[in-house]
């Protein structure tokens, strides 16, 4: 009953459309990654201001959706004299986003430390960034691999969102071939296809690193 | 103003959506269209070059606001509401709505016979608002389902949870010279409306929006327009060459 | 050296040290004794600061531990200058505390390379040289999970001790250990007293008390309940709740003649 | 040149309430069905056998790895030629929940393997059932570290109801999208749905904030 | 009671445990003393099968524990066939292993709430009687993460008495206790030897085993270098690796005279 011979003149855009998916996949998600860092630590500091400010930073980009993170940077701040071209406005809506998931994942992953570690870790004289550098994120990273396996994958689907601001990338490529050949289901199923191929990789991936840290250091 | 900026730059934007056959939208690639043709001779008059944005269609005209493009593609119908907001261009269809139905549905082979059955339309949609008027003229009213996509309308006429789907005349009639599925339930029904492009509602953009209506009133006269309507709509239409004033 | 003056910690709404008095001089050893849950943990993580204390004052080298004065509405000191008050502190952990995604040599090593800048090399020589002293050569790649409860312990033991640090505070450091390395253990500390070393020692190892500490406390529902020498704490006059405490002891193990 | 019409939203405010029920209404049920079919398919993910792990990983890595969009719009408009024909909102939910649990079950796979075996052995030797380990021993402690990361899939999950208006469920986006299309005011429609899915994920967010508070007391210091 | 048949333990490539031999009779206290690393705890954990035994059989009351038959190629057991097979056995960990998410009280009883089925009262009740029969009746309402090392290991100690098994295995169950709990810890031990509990007890503490051992194993780098009565062990004729281990120990305290 399927037909996927109207698949074959379409390689080409589509092939364009997983290269944008990933380029913007990765740099977002190095992106997140830094900043949710950074905001993790800071949310867990001592100072009040700091504290409430990554709060509300948390609470925005994670409350609001995506698409409307992108419609706003993009639209919006022109309007206030901050005119963006749209790869860069796109990498970093999509980075800023993932970044307020992962200071949370990363929270769950500090706070679940057991405090003894980090006071032997200051009474050998380690300051307070090699503690956290050196002793307890590698922990936290154990910790939390399958919950940012999750937040990596939800990002390359999330990143289908940025063609509101004109970027074409995999899903977008896969609707117009969709409405145009009248074969969604073909078109569709193939961009599942795709977007499963580069979820698993990064699922594997994240599978083999945590087998390889667990086999050393069983808890 | 607008125009005079095109000019300088040398190019057109347009913001469109390239799921919008037979307008814009990908044959085996690439893009094509009735737009595509025309903005192609647009391009040629002004001596520009034409630039295409696609995007999804909730932000199409936000783009618009926000300086993003010059105009955009579509068209859509012209409606009193939406004329508040936008400016249009004349009209570039016939935008009177229409039922596509599965072929060989013999239940339904005039509009009136969709009454008591499952009817679908593009959720908001100026077709909509048009199928429920009529709907309501009917003996028993039909049951309207509404979604935001008009290709998962038309998708449910394969699953069967709608009878046919309501939309306007270009637009189904080009599905179904493409889909040996579907077929058109004539004549269209409701009230006349047309479509045209889509401008900002403000003094700087008046100077293109009446440069685009002479060459298409140019294009018209000189056979063109004809030419370009007979390739995707399979016959040439007459449209009104002045301002649209809608009943919708 | 170390100076503790009125000290007081509450949690909550319970006070868990009452008005420690206590003063380590250079190169002192100080035994810490007492029944469970006196208190003694407390009072040696009031002095490395990672119990802030409710009131009273330590002192440090002379300088001021965790608050920037002694008046009563009081301000924590920034990270820096605390860690500088206690650059020269040690502590090994009644729990080890090592940490789990490092072997042994790793544990040893980190600070040598982090905070004292050895190279991974020289650290790593060093960091072999302190684990066989302690007896864990062959087991320098081991990861804490794989090593036995005496085998942390003296991991744990090893990772202060490279440091070098001029004040060391033990929390029971032979509880997990049989007594053939108690022996050694303490040995190795009997060393580093004669060195010079300052010692806080919390124990249950009345041998050891008597032996190795220049002053034994005794320490009962977290107040100072006598202070002297080993002779006078194990020989002298007390108080009932002393004798009490050694009676049990001194029956079992009559190491003092 | 931006304009915002709030009287369009007033006058639209009982279609736009009733849509934000059924989000909500769809984002709690889709949400619980998901822990606890996520319980079951992590307690799958970590099984020693082979034939029952694969399967479930399989399922896992099809859930996660494809757009939410494609599987609701498979199952919706698929559906049919199977003989599988599902109301909106009951396959909106099902898909959603399913969805949730691929999710919940990594996130809860993460939490068994952060417990101390130690104190699993403890349980084990005092005779308490697996049922009981993992009730009792097992997820109150994992929670701490979990509680963050099933906060933020709530949230999404929360977010990705907004897909189911192409099914037709009635929801706040399916409504939103309406008001646009119909008098293109995309700008305040966008700001409605911004609004709403800020008030939702601030629920989600302050609830598991208000658990993890309480059973977060427990780990104060170490000794 | 407890018949372990040469039984090894591999982890990974390393041996940890080779040939053990060892009967247990009904009652008997059995002391297992030996040099840290020597395999006690890890013996102590293939007896209640909280490690999977690599060679030789492990029988408890007669029933093979852990796996189906005794040939070669085996199969493990299913969890409830396990659990039944060890219903009677409880144990005491050298790191206490206390659930940090409930109470001292919440410790104790939980299991009498869960496998023994009596009421949250009647368990509650139990629970305070035997948290004041260690001591710790006031610490009830406390987290392990509130309670001192010691406080910690008595509630550890409380959670398996509870649920009066008959047979008890514990893994150096006074590391962190002060010497006069010590004393109260070995007393309530003596009591139960008494009574006519069967236990295996890891021990450092010399003089416990001398005084309420029916039999000392002593353990080294995984084999048993010696097994007899505890006037045999401390006073007979020993292997050099025995008499050196002890050296240092008897040193200390002479508490054998
Ligand atoms: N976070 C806390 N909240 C409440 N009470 C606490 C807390 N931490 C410790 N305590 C109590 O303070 C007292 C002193 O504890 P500490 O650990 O200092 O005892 P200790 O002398 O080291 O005992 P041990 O010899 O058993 O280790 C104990 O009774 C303990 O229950
Ligand atoms: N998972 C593991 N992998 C590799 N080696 C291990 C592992 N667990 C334990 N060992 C090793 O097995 C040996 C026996 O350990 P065990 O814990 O039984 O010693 P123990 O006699 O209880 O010592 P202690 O008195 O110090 O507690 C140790 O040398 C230890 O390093
Ligand atoms: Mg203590
Ligand atoms: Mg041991």
């Amino acid at each position: 009953m399927l037909d996927f011979s109207t698949l074959l003149p379409a390689l080409p855009v589509l092939w364009e459309g997983v290269q944008m998916t990933v380029l913007l996949s990765i740099s977002a998600l190095t992106l997140g990654l830094i900043i949710g860092t950074i905001m993790c630590t800071a949310r867990l500091s001592n100072s009040t201001p700091l504290r409430i400010l990554t709060k509300l930073y948390v609470s925005f980009f994670r409350g609001v959706p995506l698409l409307v993170q992108l419609m706003l940077s993009y639209y919006c701040l022109p309007l206030i004299g901050i005119n963006t071209p749209a790869l860069p406005t796109a990498i970093v809506c999509v980075g800023l986003c993932s970044s307020a998931y992962i200071t949370e994942i990363l929270r769950g992953g500090f706070q679940s430390l057991s405090p003894g570690q980090k006071e032997s870790a200051i009474m050998v004289g380690l300051n307070r960034l090699q503690i956290v550098a050196f002793i307890e994120l590698p922990q936290v990273i154990r910790l939390t691999i399958p919950a940012l396996i999750n937040e990596a994958i939800i990002l390359v689907k999330a990143s289908s969102l940025i063609s509101v601001i004109g970027i074409v990338e995999l899903t977008r490529v896969t609707q117009n071939l969709a409405a145009s050949n009248f074969q969604p289901f073909e078109f569709y199923l193939t961009a599942a296809l795709v977007y499963f191929i580069l979820n698993s990789t990064i699922s594997v991936l994240g599978l083999w690193v945590e087998r390889r840290i667990n086999s050393r250091s069983i808890v | 103003d607008v125009l005079s900026d095109v000019k300088s730059k040398g190019e057109l934007v347009i913001g469109t959506e390239l799921q919008f056959a037979p307008f814009d939208f990908l044959v085996n690639g690439k893009h094509e269209g009735l737009n595509k043709d025309f903005f192609t001779e647009v391009g040629k008059e002004l001596g520009v070059k034409v630039t295409y944005i696609d995007l999804p269609w909730t932000s199409v005209l936000p783009g618009l606001e926000a300086n993003k493009y010059d105009m955009v593609g579509g068209p859509v119908s012209i409606t009193a509401a939406r004329m508040k907001r936008y400016s249009f261009s004349n009209a570039i269809s016939d935008a009177s709505v229409a039922l596509l139905k599965r072929k060989g549905n013999t239940k339904i082979m005039k509009s009136e016979d969709i009454a008591d059955m499952n009817v679908g339309a593009g959720q908001g949609s100026a077709p909509a608002a048009q199928l429920e008027a009529f709907s309501n003229t009917l003996s028993k009213p039909a049951n309207i389902k509404l979604y935001v996509d008009n290709n998962q309308a038309y998708s449910e006429i394969m699953t069967g949870r709608v009878d046919a789907v309501a939309n306007s005349l270009p637009n189904i009639a080009y599905i179904a010279s493409q889909h040996k599925n579907f077929e058109v339930v004539m004549p269209p029904f409701g009230t006349e409306a047309y479509s045209g492009y889509v401008f900002r509602n403000d003094d700087e953009s008046k100077s293109l929006i009446e440069s685009i209506n002479k060459i298409m009133a140019k294009m018209t006269k000189d056979g063109r327009m004809a030419e370009i309507q007979k390739k995707w709509f399979g016959i040439a239409i007459e449209l009104p060459q002045t301002p649209i004033v809608p009943k919708i | 050296m170390v100076e503790v003056q009125k000290m007081s910690k509450n949690f909550g709404t319970t006070q868990v040290l009452k008005n420690v008095d206590l003063k380590v001089q250079p190169s002192e050893v100080m035994c810490l004794i007492g029944p469970s849950g006196s208190g003694k943990s407390t009072l040696l993580r009031c002095i490395a600061f990672l119990e802030q204390y409710s009131s009273g004052n330590i002192y440090i080298e002379g300088e001021m531990l965790g608050y920037n004065d002694d008046t009563d509405i009081r301000k924590l000191t920034s990270t820096n200058e605390l860690n500088h008050v206690r650059r020269n502190m040690g502590m090994v952990f009644q729990q080890f505390n090592l940490w789990p995604h490092m072997t042994a040599l790793g544990n040893v090593t980190e600070a040598l390379v982090r905070v004292k800048k050895l190279s991974r090399r020289e650290a790593d020589e060093k960091g072999h040289a302190i684990l066989k002293k302690v007896g864990l050569a062959e087991r320098a790649l081991h990861y804490p999970a794989q090593l036995s409860g005496g085998q942390q312990q003296r991991v744990a033991i090893a990772r202060s001790l490279a440091m070098e640090p001029s004040v060391m505070l033990f929390d029971e450091p032979t509880s997990a250990l049989d007594p053939e390395l108690v022996g050694e253990v303490l040995q190795v500390m009997k060393d580093l007293a004669k060195d010079g070393m300052t010692m806080i020692v919390v124990t249950h190892e009345m041998g050891f008390a008597a032996q190795v500490a220049d002053t034994v406390v005794f320490l009962d529902q977290g107040e100072i309940l006598m202070k002297g020498s080993p002779k006078e704490i194990f020989q002298g006059e007390k108080p009932p709740r002393l004798e009490q405490f050694l009676k049990n002891y001194m029956d079992r193990n009559a190491f003092w003649e | 040149m931006m304009t915002f019409d709030a009287q369009l939203i007033l006058n639209h405010l009982p279609d736009i309430a009733s849509g934000f029920g059924i989000t909500i209404l769809c984002t709690l049920i889709a949400c619980f069905i998901a822990m606890l079919l996520g319980l079951v398919v992590a307690l799958g993910l970590m099984s020693k056998a082979k034939i029952l792990r694969y399967p479930v990983r399989l399922y896992v890595e099809i859930i996660r790895g494809t757009p939410f969009l494609i599987q609701l719009f498979l199952l919706y408009y698929g559906g049919p030629s199977i003989g599988l024909y599902l109301e909106p909102i009951e396959a909106g939910i099902f898909a959603l929940a399913c969805n949730g649990s691929a999710y919940y079950a990594e996130l809860f796979r993460a939490g068994f393997n952060a417990i101390p075996k130690g104190q699993l052995d403890a349980a084990k030797i005092i005779g308490l059932s697996r049922l009981q380990i993992i009730v009792r021993i097992q997820i109150p402690q994992m929670m701490v570290l979990i509680i963050p990361g099933l906060v933020n899939v709530s949230i999404i999950l929360g977010k990705e109801t907004a897909i189911l208006s192409i099914v037709t469920v009635p929801e706040l986006a399916f409504v939103l999208i309406g008001i646009g299309a119909e008098t293109y005011a995309y700008a305040e429609t966008l700001t409605v749905l911004a609004v709403s899915y800020l008030i939702l994920a601030e629920l989600t967010s302050r609830f598991g904030g208000w658990t993890e508070k309480r059973l977060s007391k427990y780990m104060e210091r170490s000794i």
